[in-house]
């Protein structure tokens, strides 16, 4: 087993490779920019190594200084985490080439399954169902206009190289058509360090479900199930669960998604821990999307209702040793939910809300895992993706966990930024939502839906408000009147002004 | 203690005496009529209060935000503003020039792209200035239609939440 | 179901409580003494009701406050938790009298078992094993001197009324025995008012397993399998595991001392969730040993490693509601084990040290889970057990909940008081423990294993222990002299000394 | 800067400078040889600091004890004192009366036993006083044979941590 490991990643999700390895006995190293050097990940691992400006392009996406910080340390492996060079195939080759393992599947499979079109090619050439569109990444605007009139609208633009919704739109008319091809390239561009654009037609209403697998590196492989991610805003996943409430109900569907994606994997000889998106329409066909070959940001719901920790296999694996179980061994049991907790404003189209955290109250009690980022006294940078934490709840049912995370999202607390913990206790009382009827629109409709939200409030909430601002502003002996201006002039001080002139 | 108080946006009267943990308050707003209650109330950390009114408990979370204090009280948000009536003189006069509209960073970010020049026409909800934070760009629209009478926004600039970056005439 | 439920308690099984009734959508109505109206359960209540002065004695055990509290806020039925009036069965009763629902068994069970003469007495009837002993409570300490003199020494003194080692004590000569008997039997008076104090042959190193059983008032019955609980100061339970290592390479005796105990428990025709503990000797010959009729404080290893709520249990079992599983369904899926966190000095003989703790960090990630009653602020009152938190974890296998452990009291931080957080970690390394060798003695040894305690310490530390703390001052601009100064001069002081005088 | 330290007992030398988050500093005690370090120091959070010393990375949490700093790192406890060799001289006269040796409330509690009374003669580790704390009752003993010259423990008292209750001579 390795002695030393660098994480070559930031946020919540080197927290939680660095807790592995603590659990594991391995050495951690992190790696951080400029913004980070007070960041969670720096304060738990063993050992820190500073490697450039805020701007990822000039640090977490710089090979050659990751590489430097690894050999200074003697790290021997390096756990990509997911983003940044998780999925760049250089990378991995570089870190082979240095005689560092790569945590992951070889630069091949990346490199296979890392182009969408390529990854379509392969599929269909297994006859894997797949979504109409280009084969090949589309550049020129006339050439797009071209492939859009042929498959017709709605289309999707998607980066060849992405993920996570970066540099992909949706496009319902030709007029939009060149703006948004341009939005999307240089998001792609700025988060893939890669333009290539692809265009395929836009399933209506269609679920996101997605299928966990992990091979070891003399070809054992099994799938750990599925995870609905359908639950979208800006095309990122926000809500996932396992089991999918589809497939809970068409327990056949598994089987059937588990067998396409082993089938798919095996045809690159993948290894190590891998995802394969699927589209399901309302028909119940699922449609192979794209191969993340890398760790989920949703795997703590696979964790949870399997009993297996997929950060600590992908570094057995990595190690060398053999998987250790067979299809026959994977159980899943309960459900499990998990709410991934943004620095943003629901209620402004989910605008980003960066800034200093004051005082943060985090959930306990049965059934609820926090992995997070970050503390009291954190400023979230603006650098980086404003994701704080995941919270995710198992119980024995799917009604069970949906009171639970309605529970705990209760309990937590954090102040001095906006977040979405609010918006999703109103989803989770949403009854589509509770009857399971998912679709990666959702969020929109639900909009739609809830536009005047029918709160059955405590009528004692105003006054008790009230009471409570109170005592705040006078025990902090400052004046109310500055402390109750606002940024522009609200009606209430109009208000104000005309009961003063009576 | 007496003030003038508004809780989302909805005027109220706050009426109260403290005396230690103890309180006794009366509110009344356009749609809550008055209500004399009695209260214990205890700060357990900092900005946050237990407060606890005829057998109820609230646990009831204080911070200064953007454009009032944001009070939580079970998962729910309150945007309220206080008051002291004797202070009402005290108001600067902080309205906006009628015609012109102006057009702030929505968030701490980077400018990526100006889509328009000082002196342009523009129409209602034309895109204006393109700035870009935890790598997502977001179109900041032109809020009525009219000339573009000041621009102060520059391609690669770090602007911080709430900077003026044009203004429309 | 109920609309309305009252807890009965405090700290964290009121908190842990509360979070299963807002779960369920039921309301929850929190008690609390002079001493507890800023405690973390009255904070996370709906509604709380002040029941009198700190003492205990007029508070949490004062039956006619609590059941006012209940008519005045219209509460339905009462969740006892453990301790205080938990196993009072004059409690019970009045609660069945005013209409109201008492969440545990029937009265009769309770005072059937509440003694624990009379259920030794109950088991020998059923031909369950049980350790020699005197059946009826001994008050006179000359015949004292006469049972334990034929028993023969070592011998072990119980309040009869007992549980958490409240009222015991080791005696092993007659010179003891008196002023043990004294010690024992007001300590007893004043946790259960009942100074009833019994007398059994001390089995030397035995193992503590229990059995946690569940049944509803139709009769239906099953067992979760087994705790191990045999690390325990003072006679209390401080490390819980499920399964019992001992159990888990020995699965028949699971089967055994679950029917053992199912037999036991059907002698009072026993519903809703009851404990019985068990010894175990070095031939894994069991003996019952009293039965709990009530919700255990290790409750959470059990429901990690089965998947069931039993506390949600309890309360739908309390409203009627059927089991709704049998014994067949019951599995047991990996390990779970659970620290008790206490405000106490472990190396100044388990002193209790309460106090305001300014700061506290939780553990977080992944197969962690917290029943916590405080906060940062809180102030530990000096009336009530020190317990401040149970910290559980949960892995596929024992070495692995093991090493999580490890991580998360790594992870835990409580700055202002003492606790026994490190302490837990010096067990979790110690070969016995890992070994699984425990036995209820396991501490007294380890201590005298562990007198010199071999760390193999990062050079480093004294460095940056010796720079944080010169900061820390300095930033603070207060005198390093005042605040270096100590309660009595140090070794160091003297030195000090000396070296100015050079 | 210079101080002299002292880290779980044993004495040692600090000398350190600190420009921003970077800080230089040497350590020498009698068990560790003089070591030059370079550092970065953050509080991140009050009273807490990481710091990184050649890369390695310490997450060292302080908090004032009784009986001096109490500094945590990675759930290694140590007790620093630290001193200005030029505050030295301030240090009062804090010695204990030779013969007479006192015992205080090692919790804050309830007395429930006086097992003594002034002037009765005592062994050492004879029961004096009986204290009881969260359900717990603590036996305090003579710290040494002697008489009682000093009683001020009564039956039924709260006592805070480190009270006066006896003194044997």
């Amino acid at each position: 087993m390795f002695r030393k490991i660098l994480v070559a990643n930031r946020g919540e999700i080197a927290v939680r490779i660095i807790r592995a390895l603590r659990e594991m006995g391995i050495i951690s190293v992190a790696v951080y920019s400029d913004a980070d050097r007070a960041a969670l990940h720096v304060r738990m691992a063993d050992e820190a190594e500073h490697i450039g400006p805020a701007p990822s392009s000039e640090s977490y996406l710089r090979i050659d200084r990751i590489l430097d910080a690894a050999a200074r340390h003697n790290a021997e492996a390096i756990h990509p985490g997911y983003g940044f060079l998780s999925e760049n195939a250089d990378f991995a080759e570089a870190c082979e080439a240095a005689g560092i393992v790569f945590i992951g599947p070889s630069s091949v499979a990346i490199r296979a399954m890392g182009s969408k079109t390529a990854a379509r090619k392969m599929a269909i050439g297994i006859g894997a169902p797949v979504v109409p569109g280009t084969e090949e990444a589309v550049v020129d605007p006339a050439r797009a206009r071209e492939v859009a009139r042929e498959i017709g609208y709605p289309v999707l633009l998607k980066a060849a190289a992405g993920g996570g919704g970066k540099g992909m739109r949706r496009v319902d008319s030709e007029a939009a058509l060149e703006g948004a091809l341009r939005d999307a390239s240089s998001e792609a561009e700025r988060a893939f360090s890669d333009s290539a654009i692809y265009i395929e037609k836009l399933v209506e209403r269609p679920r996101h479900i997605e299928i966990q697998i992990i091979g070891d590196k003399s070809g054992h492989m099994v799938h750990l199930g599925e995870r609905e991610c359908s639950i979208q805003r800006r095309h990122q996943k926000v809500i996932e669960e396992c089991p999918s409430p589809l497939v809970a109900a068409h327990p056949e569907m598994r089987t059937a998604m588990g067998e396409a994606a082993l089938r798919i994997a095996r045809t690159v000889d993948y290894y190590n821990a891998g995802t394969l998106e699927f589209l399901v329409d309302e028909h119940r066909q699922f449609y192979f999307l794209e191969m993340n070959t890398r760790l989920q940001v949703e795997h703590p719901v696979t964790e949870l209702v399997t009993g297996y920790d997929l950060v600590q296999m992908q570094i057995r694996i990595a190690a060398g040793e053999p998987l250790g179980i067979t299809q026959e061994d994977v159980t899943w049991r309960g459900s499990a939910i998990e709410c991934r907790i943004y620095a943003e404003d629901p209620n402004n189209n989910f605008m980003p809300s960066p800034g200093r955290m004051h005082h943060v109250e985090r959930p306990a009690g049965p059934g609820v895992r926090l992995d997070n980022g970050i503390y009291p006294g954190w400023e979230v940078p603006i650098e980086y993706d404003p994701l704080l934490a995941k919270l995710a709840v198992w119980s024995g049912t799917r009604d069970g966990a949906i009171a639970r995370l309605r529970r705990v999202l209760g309990e937590y607390y954090v102040s001095g930024i906006k977040t979405n913990i609010t918006f999703f206790r109103q989803i989770l009382d949403d009854a589509e939502f509770r009857a399971g009827h998912l679709h990666t629109g959702f969020i929109e409709e639900f909009f739609r839906r809830a536009a005047e939200p029918v709160e059955k409030q405590d009528p004692q909430y105003e006054a008790v408000a009230a009471l409570a601002a109170a005592v705040f502003l006078l025990d902090r002996k400052s004046a109310p009147s500055s402390n109750g201006a606002t940024a522009r002039p609200s009606r209430w001080v109009t208000q104000g002004r005309m009961e003063s002139l009576r | 203690m007496k003030l003038n108080v508004s809780v989302d946006g909805r005027a109220g009267d706050l009426e109260f005496t403290r005396d230690g943990e103890a309180c006794r308050f009366t509110y009344s707003s356009d749609r809550a009529a008055p209500q004399k209650l009695s209260a214990t109330l205890v700060e357990v950390e900092p900005g946050i209060y237990s407060i606890l009114v005829n057998g109820r408990s609230y646990e009831t979370k204080v911070v200064q935000g953007a454009d009032g204090l944001y009070v939580d009280i079970a998962g729910h948000r309150s945007v309220v503003e206080v008051r002291d009536p004797r202070a009402l003189s005290r108001t600067g006069r902080d309205g906006l020039g009628e015609g012109r509209q102006i057009v702030n960073a929505p968030m701490p970010g980077k400018i990526v792209r100006v889509l328009v020049a000082e002196g342009d026409e523009v129409e209602a909800g034309a895109g204006l200035i393109v700035v870009e934070a935890m790598k997502m760009q977001n179109e900041l629209k032109a809020p009525k239609a009219g000339r573009v009478v000041q621009l102060s926004a520059r391609v690669g600039a770090t602007v911080g939440m709430g900077d003026l970056l044009a203004a429309i005439e």
